[in-house]
């Protein structure tokens, strides 16, 4: 680590002249922002190692005060930059003659939004687990793992490139491993960790072949250079190649492996194993949408073949609907937010696909705030009940004191995932649907429908989780893990302490008002402008919208069917979970089978397990004892054998009988005398 | 210069021979730590202007009828390999001091032995004095797995040192061809690696063909590629840290190096003939090993494995023919040396303390040894290929190399026998190497800690002869720290090394387009074909 | 006939000697008999100082002699330290009081018989017609049947001297038949006569189908001596019966003495075949199909022994084969000035036969050295763990197997080397290929015998194993194993004499018959 | 010297050596005896000697006599020695029978 800071050769950093773009320097700036969490995950490692480290706090101060600073960095970027762009290079990384990637970052209104959620959610939940990790043995390691995972993200948004953008891909797919099985005594939680690493790996094969067959048509892989290439053959209305082509689709399967879409989304509901500020920040707000960024970044790219965005938004919109419908069967309360992040982001997925890079950002933006509560939320639950998640043994918790805070922030965060009128997520959502019904396109209107009614199915079970756990008598068993060691039977809940309330209030907040930044002016306000001017921007389709749509204005229209489903939602979850929730057993019997199958996630991971995991170990048990033992070791054992056979036959001669030996002689000079006769 | 690189061990071997056995262990790792040191000054000397050229040449003849004469000489690539070794040797000496208990000197002789023998193959400039230390390395790996194995060491030695022997004696058939046809067309005899590859070169496609399955047959069970690669689970599992270190990040090298040296430019037109056929061999042997490493309990026996599967990637960068490819193999050579040697540090350690290599008996060292687990995690992810660590620059690069390989790529016209689909189907290795690698880490380091028989785990900490601390003792880390700083160096900063094997790597490729383009009329004349 | 006597001196000398050890051998005085070993070693150090510097004689290969008396006696003079004090039984029996009696004592004969062998084989050198070479052929192999007979008390002497004495016999009778037949063929027993004979018959219409068959048995014949296939049935028991030093004896001077003259028989046919090839088409066949035979069956059998003296006996067979894959090269037809000696077959076997003599003897004489409770050692676990009692003998035997296997920095792989290029120059691929995968399967004993003494501890039987008395043994051992490391630094030399000793004689020389060629370059050139 | 054989004489002279030779080798390989087998050496070698015998008078010049008489003085040799041994064997085994030495072997 210390020879990665050395290599940073900070004056280069400082300096402000920064290369092509005449912004007011303040690409160099973005130099900072890894540098800071790298510099606390450094300090946290070191402390982790001290036996001293796990009973101070240091390490958790000193990872906030890294990504704060960083987040200050961020902040103070997204206001500079405006419309412009940033460029700074911060040392040769790689250069045969053929492939030059540095190690150089690309900024432009995109990456500083992005860097906002990182970097803002990062700290707001190193806070929270300043507090909620406080009393494990691992407090400093976790929080070494935390600062480098923002290093990671920082460099992946940064990039300039898509191999510095894969270093940080693996590097946040890396960071997940090491927190999803932060708990490594824990068999299943190491098993999650492998899964999530392993799965992740998928999708990076795609990435990286893409990365290759990038380099392979425009020469290079740098943003800018392809970028240009891009604007060069559309003025020139050049033909697009096949292989051009089929790039979006190589870098879509990185994509849906890191944002857990449709094939390869198993990883993230078992990644609940690890801690819960982990699964807030990564498997949330930050890493997930990774895969959304990607596209985004990219859109130039994709928009060249006819076919890549369709297929992005049909495979954003299934998985919506999939996992909605899987996470209105489950008990435990992270595995159903864990399913609502996976259909929320076939929904930023839909959104870009629908040629609304506005809307799916946008979303991206407001899911981050509320999911990130939700899950906090939730794990201020566990902590206080002693690992208590499952929603049939919680009820009430609006009644217990010290819990109200926690209550109203989820209740905030919940109206927003359901698409409440004038909450954060109506706002985004409206936008992916709105524009989902004008964009023309393969079957686009039934795309509509469809987000439509996951968009009700959202509601329902958000606040199925919300009328069990919070409202309702109050009742509750404590969990297994004794956590807080108190006996079982007088057990009283302990509740959340200052800076996890702190933390919700401000997600809360964050949950109602984000909404309003993409609301106002033509372009949908001030983020829109944001989008627009990044590389993700796409104006054509836009302004035909308004004459054609389904009413005088889709976006009017949208908000009022949006508005109307999410109420139907809350209500039926209201009767169902509230008033009657007996009835809920009743209808629950009524349609046994299906509920029973969506309660075991569609059997999709037992079908993995037995169509790819379980034939692959099949090959290697007999590629070890059939190819490697018994072939090959056989062949070499015989080819060994070859001369002790000839000995064997040959042996028998030597029987040690003088006259034997003389018939031997004689019979083998007869031999040779006939073949030189022979021969003559 | 490069002669006193080659007396220092030497003499280090007299002095252990002489000094009683206590002091072996000193008098190896000082005598290598001095020629690390030398190692260095002859980097420095070294002048990377025009590194493809052979630099610090010095030779002497030693049979003139013969023409042999002990010629050494370096371009970057070998330089990059001396490193290497010189860097490895203080390790392992330093690895394994406490492990050897009895017949401590001899084992320290038989490691500075191999030193010597490794340095002369990567220097040498004659083709005969190649092949000796070639085979030479043969016996004091042979002894160090015999002496000092595990269990049934006797017959893994015995399969270790037959498997090479035999394969070796084929290459030298073939060479000794290429030396005669050289004698044949000029008069005298010589074995200047030169000289003789430029005759080679313009031997006929069929003589090249037999020549290039004769060297093949030596290099292949050497590097160990698919079908010949059985006997190296065997060694690696029998072998001791020292030697399975060595024999893991050096002496599998010798077999790429020999395809590196004398394959490619030495049967140009054969190579890039056959070029789909080894391609093919190496991606069957990346995914065969990956696979049967997944079902191991013996993890020594997983890292073997592990090791074919790597090694096939670093071949298919040399069998694209094109500059991505063959430097990234290069890269792959030194990488892999690093990472796996590093693995089997790690491993060594765990069985010095709990004298068991299954899965079954240990697990969960997570708890109990945390400094190991962060190196052995560290070195784990820099063997699957983690971008930002070693691993990550060689895998990519070949990987690139055999994408690229044969495509038009934006006005640089790469002749080259593969394509995407090779590149695509060795990227599979890269999740297989995930799946494998992982499932290792979680059985040993992570999950449940249990030990062989806790009492035995116990008794042990307080055992008779060293008393090893539960992690890491201060030594066990001054050996990991340095492997996990190049790591990293590599990682961060590859073009230390991309920008130095540049022009050695670009005039292979270079000598096997134009040998391609060329039109076969310089046909080897008839007459030189016996009957 | 005088000139010819002026070429024998290293042979009168030996016979001299033998004269004056019979007389002491059998005196009263007992450091007299003692003093027996001493005054062979001077014969044989005169002999070779009188080798050195004898004029080249008017045979077919005049500088064979040259090269190879010189060899002989050094190898001698090693076998002679390995000789030691054979049969000391009846020695000890008189330090007892047992009183003297010349009839019984077997010392002084022992060394007679020993130096009579190698004058054989010196004569087989000079040779320059049938007779002559049937003579020192017999003289050769006559006197190591009575060796093998008395060397040892033990009955399997007996036993190995009744096989060896049986079958020599029935082999010279095929190639005497052989020899009969070649001047039948011919009308003349000197082998330049025959040459030219045969030249005249190549020139019109191809060699006689009398003068092959000739040469075909008597190439049977010979080859009972150096054990090739067919006739190879007597070495395992003779080796294994004979005391060691005897069997390290049998495994040099007949051998060479077989090599010798077949190269002087077969340079009566060499570069007559058809169409300008190196040998007659069906010679050439007979020599392949030995070579291979030979090796492979010599490698195959050594697989399955577990007694070390047969393992060793086998191995002598193998290299046999090699040396005639030496054979089957040849020289180069052109015989042109860019002829290295490298890949000149005939240099190749030579320098083979001096290089195999030193380590094959080393092997033996590690084993002569060490005895179990008195006896002989038997079977590999004697030698088990033989570095932690015996440091010395380990690495010896260890030298001389890796040098037999022919690893590469030992001379072994050198004389391997030169077989090798001269068989690919003469384009025998296969048989090259045949050679090469018979010395890596040959690897696997070889591994074994160098092995065991480092790899494994003293087992129950190798613990009793300890030193035997006589100190020359262990000096000779240890110049052999010297000799396969510091070889290497003489190989460019020992070639080029190699060469220059089979410069076929060029028929120009035949008609001034009688004077002979005073070339005074040969005495220079050692 | 008289004339020189014809070839008709000097194929009849053959035709007995080689019968000679092969009841020798016949001899040596079935016979039991010791010293019968050393007496059928010797008839291989007698045979040899007439061959040379005849070849001599074929070509009319005195080597195959002169080899002839080297012939004998060898075969006396091996007589001498074939005899010594045989008396040591007796001595040893009390029997002549080429069966009983059959322990080394393998």
């Amino acid at each position: 680590m210390m020879n990665l800071l050395a290599q940073f050769d900070l004056n280069q950093v400082l300096s402000l002249a920064s290369e092509e773009t005449a912004t007011r320097g303040i690409g160099s700036w973005a130099g900072w922002i890894p540098l800071f969490p790298l510099i606390a995950a450094i300090a946290c490692g070191v402390l982790a190692y001290r036996p001293s480290g796990a009973k101070t706090k240091r390490a958790g101060v000193i990872c906030i005060a890294g990504l704060g600073f960083a987040f200050v960095v961020s902040v103070i970027l997204a206001l500079n930059i405006g419309h412009g762009q940033g460029h700074v290079t911060l040392f040769e990384w790689i250069r045969t003659d053929h492939l030059k990637a540095d190690f150089a970052f690309f900024l432009d209104p995109l990456t500083s939004i992005m860097l906002i959620v990182v970097t803002g959610i990062g700290t707001l939940v190193a806070v929270y687990a300043s507090e909620y990790m406080w009393g494990d043995r691992g407090y400093a390691r976790f929080f070494a793992f935390v600062s480098l995972f923002i290093v990671a993200m920082t460099c992946l948004v940064l990039a300039d490139n898509l191999i510095l953008m894969y270093l940080g891909w693996e590097g946040v797919g890396l960071c997940s491993y090491l927190l999803i099985g932060f708990y490594y005594e824990k068999p299943a939680a190491v098993a999650a960790a492998k899964k999530a690493f392993i799965v992740n790996r998928i999708g990076d094969l795609g990435f990286a072949l893409g990365i290759m067959l990038t380099y392979l048509q425009f020469g290079s892989v740098e943003f800018a250079v392809i970028f240009k290439q891009i604007e060069a053959w559309q003025a020139s209305g050049t033909e697009i190649s096949i292989a051009i082509q089929t790039i979006p689709f190589l870098l879509m399967l990185g994509a849906f492996g890191k944002s857990a879409q449709l094939p390869l989304y198993v990883w993230l509901p078992d990644a609940m194993e690890g801690p819960t500020p982990v699964s807030a920040l990564i498997h949330a707000a930050t890493m997930v949408t990774a895969g959304v960024y990607l596209i985004a970044r990219m859109l130039p790219l994709f928009l060249l073949s006819p076919y890549a965005l369709p297929t992005v938004a049909w495979v954003g919109c299934i998985t919506a609907l999939f996992s909605a419908t899987i996470g209105m069967a489950q008990y435990d309360i992270k595995r159903i937010f864990a399913y609502s992040t996976v259909s929320q982001l076939g929904y930023m997925f839909m959104g870009l696909g629908v040629l609304s890079s506005v809307g799916g950002t946008f979303h991206l933006f407001t899911h981050a705030f509320f999911k990130a509560a939700l899950f906090l939320g939730s794990g201020a639950v566990m902590h206080g009940f002693a690992g208590q998640l499952d929603l049939r043994k919680l009820s009430g918790l609006w009644h217990v004191p010290g819990w109200q805070i926690v209550t109203a922030s989820m209740f905030v965060a919940c109206l927003a995932l359901a698409g409440f009128p004038l909450t954060a997520g109506f706002f985004s959502k409206d936008m992916i649907l709105a524009q989902a019904f004008v964009t023309p396109g393969p079957g686009f209107e039934w795309l509509g429908w469809i987000g439509l009614i996951t968009a009700g199915m959202t509601a329902y079970y958000t606040f199925r989780v919300f009328f069990r756990v919070f409202m309702g008598p109050v009742s509750f068993k404590p969990g297994d893990d004794h956590h807080g060691v108190h006996d079982d039977h007088h057990f009283h809940p302990h509740a959340p302490g200052p800076a996890i309330n702190f933390v919700l209030i401000v997600l809360g907040l964050g949950a109602i008002f984000a909404g309003w930044l993409g609301v106002g002016g033509e372009s949908h306000g001030w983020f829109g402008g944001m989008v627009h001017a990044s590389s993700a921007n796409y104006e054509a389709a836009h302004e035909a919208a308004h004459e054609t749509g389904f009413f005088s204005n889709p976006h009017q229209w949208m908000m009022l069917a949006s508005s109307i489903i999410g109420i139907v939602g809350i209500g039926i979850a209201a009767y169902l979970h509230l008033l009657n929730r007996p009835a809920a057993e009743r209808w629950r019997q009524a349609i046994l089978p299906v509920a029973r199958l969506a309660e075991h996630k569609w059997c999709v991971d037992e079908g993995y397990d037995l169509l790819i995991r379980r034939p692959l170990r099949a090959v290697g048990h007999i590629c070890y004892s059939l190819g490697d033992t018994l072939i090959i070791n056989g062949l070499v054992a015989l080819a060994g054998w070859i001369p002790r056979l000839i000995g064997a036959a040959v042996r028998p001669l030597q029987n040690g009988r003088l006259q034997g030996y003389g018939l031997g002689m004689a019979g083998g000079a007869a031999m040779l005398l006939i073949i030189v006769w022979w021969m003559l | 210069m490069l002669l006193t690189l080659l007396l220092i061990p030497t003499l280090t071997a007299l002095i252990i021979m002489l000094r009683p056995a206590r002091q072996a262990a000193l008098i190896a790792l000082i005598g290598s730590m001095v020629a690390l040191v030398w190692a260095c000054f002859v980097w420095s000397a070294f002048d990377f202007g025009d590194s493809a050229s052979i630099q610090l040449a010095a030779s002497w003849t030693w049979i003139e009828p013969m023409g042999l004469s002990f010629s050494l000489g370096v371009d970057s690539v070998a330089l990059m390999l001396v490193m290497l070794t010189a860097l490895l040797i203080p390790l392992s000496v330093l690895g394994s001091w406490t492990a050897i208990t009895e017949r401590v000197r001899e084992f320290f002789l038989w490691l500075i032995i191999l030193e010597i023998a490794m340095l002369a193959v990567f220097m040498a400039r004659d083709l005969l004095v190649f092949y000796l230390a070639f085979e030479f390395t043969l016996v004091p790996m042979f002894f160090l797995i015999a002496v000092y194995g595990s269990t049934n060491r006797a017959r893994a030695s015995i399969i270790f040192f037959l498997y090479t022997f035999t394969g070796s004696i084929i290459t030298l058939v073939g060479l000794l061809y290429v030396a005669w046809l050289q004698w044949s067309h000029t008069g005298h005899w010589t074995f200047d690696i030169a000289t003789l590859t430029a005759t080679a070169a313009s031997m006929s496609a069929t003589q090249q063909a037999w020549v290039l399955l004769a060297l093949c047959c030596g290099f292949a069970v050497k590097v160990p590629l698919f079908p010949v690669h059985t006997w190296l689970p065997l060694a690696h599992t029998e072998a001791p840290t020292a030697g399975s270190v060595i024999l893991a990040a050096v002496l599998l090298k010798l077999g790429t190096y020999g395809l590196y040296r004398f394959a490619m430019p030495m049967c140009p037109v054969a190579f890039s003939q056959y070029a789909p056929l080894i391609a093919t061999l190496c991606i069957i042997g990346i995914i065969y090993a990956a696979l049967v490493c997944w079902v191991q309990r013996d993890v020594k026996r997983l890292i073997a494995y592990s090791s074919v599967s790597h090694l096939g990637f670093c071949v298919l960068g040399l069998a694209a023919i094109n500059t991505a490819g063959v430097s990234g193999s290069v890269m792959y050579m030194i990488n892999h040396g690093l990472s796996t040697g590093a693995l089997f540090l790690c491993i060594g350690m765990v069985y010095e303390r709990y004298h068991t290599r299954s899965m079954d008996e240990l697990g969960g060292m997570a708890r109990r040894m945390p400094i190991w687990t962060f190196f052995t995690v560290f070195f784990v992810m820099s063997s699957v290929g983690l971008p930002g660590l070693n691993g990550f620059v060689g895998e990519f690069l070949t990987i690139f190399g055999a994408f690229t390989s044969g495509q038009p790529l934006q006005g640089l016209p790469t002749t080259g026998p593969l394509g995407p689909w090779y590149a695509a189907f060795a990227g599979t290795g890269m999740i297989l190497a995930a799946i494998y690698l992982l499932y290792f880490t979680g059985h040993l380091v992570f999950g449940k800690y249990h030990v062989p028989d806790a009492s035995h785990g116990g008794v042990h900490e307080h055992a008779h002869h060293h008393r090893l601390p539960r992690d890491l003792s201060l030594r066990e880390v001054l050996v990991l720290t340095p492997l996990a700083i190049f790591c990293v160096w590599l990682g961060v900063q590859p073009d230390a090394i991309l920008s130095r094997i540049e022009a050695p790597v670009n005039q292979v490729v270079a000598s096997v387009e134009f040998a391609n383009s060329q039109p076969l009329a310089a046909l080897v004349t008839e007459d030189g074909e016996g009957r | 006939m005088l000139d010819r006597v002026a070429i024998l001196w290293p042979e009168i000398t030996l016979l001299m000697t033998v004269m004056l050890l019979m007389l002491t051998g059998t005196s009263k005085d007992k450091d007299l008999r003692r003093a027996g070993s001493w005054i062979a070693a001077m014969g044989l150090f005169i002999a070779f100082v009188l080798a050195v510097r004898m004029p080249e004689p008017d045979t077919l290969l005049p500088g064979l002699a040259g090269f190879v008396r010189p060899a002989a006696c050094v190898v001698g003079l090693l076998l002679l330290l390995g000789l030691g004090s054979v049969d000391t039984r009846y020695e000890y029996e008189i330090d007892g009081g047992r009183q003297f009696d010349p009839l019984d004592t077997t010392q002084g004969e022992f060394l007679c018989f020993f130096l009579l062998s190698l004058a054989g084989l010196m004569l087989c050198t000079t040779a320059s017609d049938l007779i002559w070479l049937f003579l020192a052929l017999e003289m050769t192999s006559l006197p190591t049947y009575i060796m093998v007979a008395s060397g040892r008390s033990k009955i399997v002497a007996q036993e190995a001297a009744v096989k060896y004495f049986f079958l020599g016999a029935a082999a010279a009778a095929i190639f005497l038949y052989g020899f009969a037949m070649l001047y039948g063929a011919t009308g003349s027993l000197h082998l330049i006569d025959i040459r030219t004979a045969l030249e005249a018959q190549a020139a019109n219409g191809g060699i006689g189908a009398l003068a092959i068959l000739g040469l075909t048995l008597s190439v049977i014949g010979i080859s009972f001596k150096i054990a090739a296939v067919p006739m190879h049935f007597y070495t395992a028991d003779v080796y294994e019966g004979a005391a060691t030093p005897v069997t390290a004896f049998l495994a040099f001077v007949p051998k060479a003495a077989g090599f010798v003259v077949l190269m002087l028989l077969l340079s009566t046919v060499l570069h007559l075949g058809e169409g300008g090839q190196a040998w007659p088409e069906a010679i050439r066949v007979l020599l392949w199909v030995l070579a291979a035979l030979t090796m492979t069956v010599g490698n195959a059998l050594a697989m399955w022994q577990n007694r070390i003296k047969r393992v060793l006996a086998y191995s002598s067979i193998a290299h046999s084969g090699y040396m005639l894959v030496g054979l089957v090269a040849a020289m180069e037809t052109t015989g042109s000035a860019a002829d290295s000696p490298t890949t000149n077959g005939f240099a190749a076997v030579l320098f083979y036969l001096v290089v195999y003599g030193l380590t094959n003897l080393g092997a033996f004489l590690v084993l002569a050295c060490l005895q179990r409770r008195g006896e002989e050692l038997e079977t590999f676990d004697d030698l088990e763990g033989l570095w932690d009692r015996h440091g010395g003998y380990a690495t010896i035997m260890a030298l001389c197997a890796l040098s037999l296997m022919g690893l590469p920095p030992l001379i072994g792989f050198f004389a391997k080397l030169f077989l090798f290029t001269s068989a690919i120059r003469a384009g025998e691929y296969t048989l090259v290929i045949i050679a090469g995968l018979n010395s890596a399967a040959a690897a696997w004993y070889y591994l074994r015998l160098a092995g065991v003494g480092w790899v494994k501890r003293p087992g129950t039987a190798a613990a009793e194993v300890e030193r035997s008395p006589s100190g020359g043994r262990r000096f000779a051992a240890g110049i052999s194993a010297v000799a396969a490391i510091a070889l290497v630094v003489m190989t460019a030399r020992l070639i080029t004499a190699g060469d220059d000793a089979v410069r076929l004689r060029t028929s120009d020389l035949i008609d001034h018959h009688a004077t002979l060629p005073d070339d005074t370059s040969t005495a220079a050139r050692h | 010297m008289t004339a020189p054989l014809s070839m008709l004489a000097l194929n009849h002279y053959l035709l007995v050596s080689g019968v000679l030779f092969v009841i020798g080798l016949i001899g040596f390989l079935t016979r039991r005896n010791l010293i019968i087998m050393f007496l059928c050496t010797e008839l291989m070698f007698q045979a040899a000697a007439i061959a040379m015998i005849a070849f001599g008078a074929y070509y009319g010049n005195a080597q195959g006599q002169v080899f002839l008489i080297f012939i004998l003085t060898i075969a006396a040799a091996e007589a001498a020695l074939a005899l010594a041994l045989v008396v040591a064997l007796y001595r040893r085994r009390s029997t002549l029978d080429a069966e009983s030495w059959s322990e080394l072997q393998g």
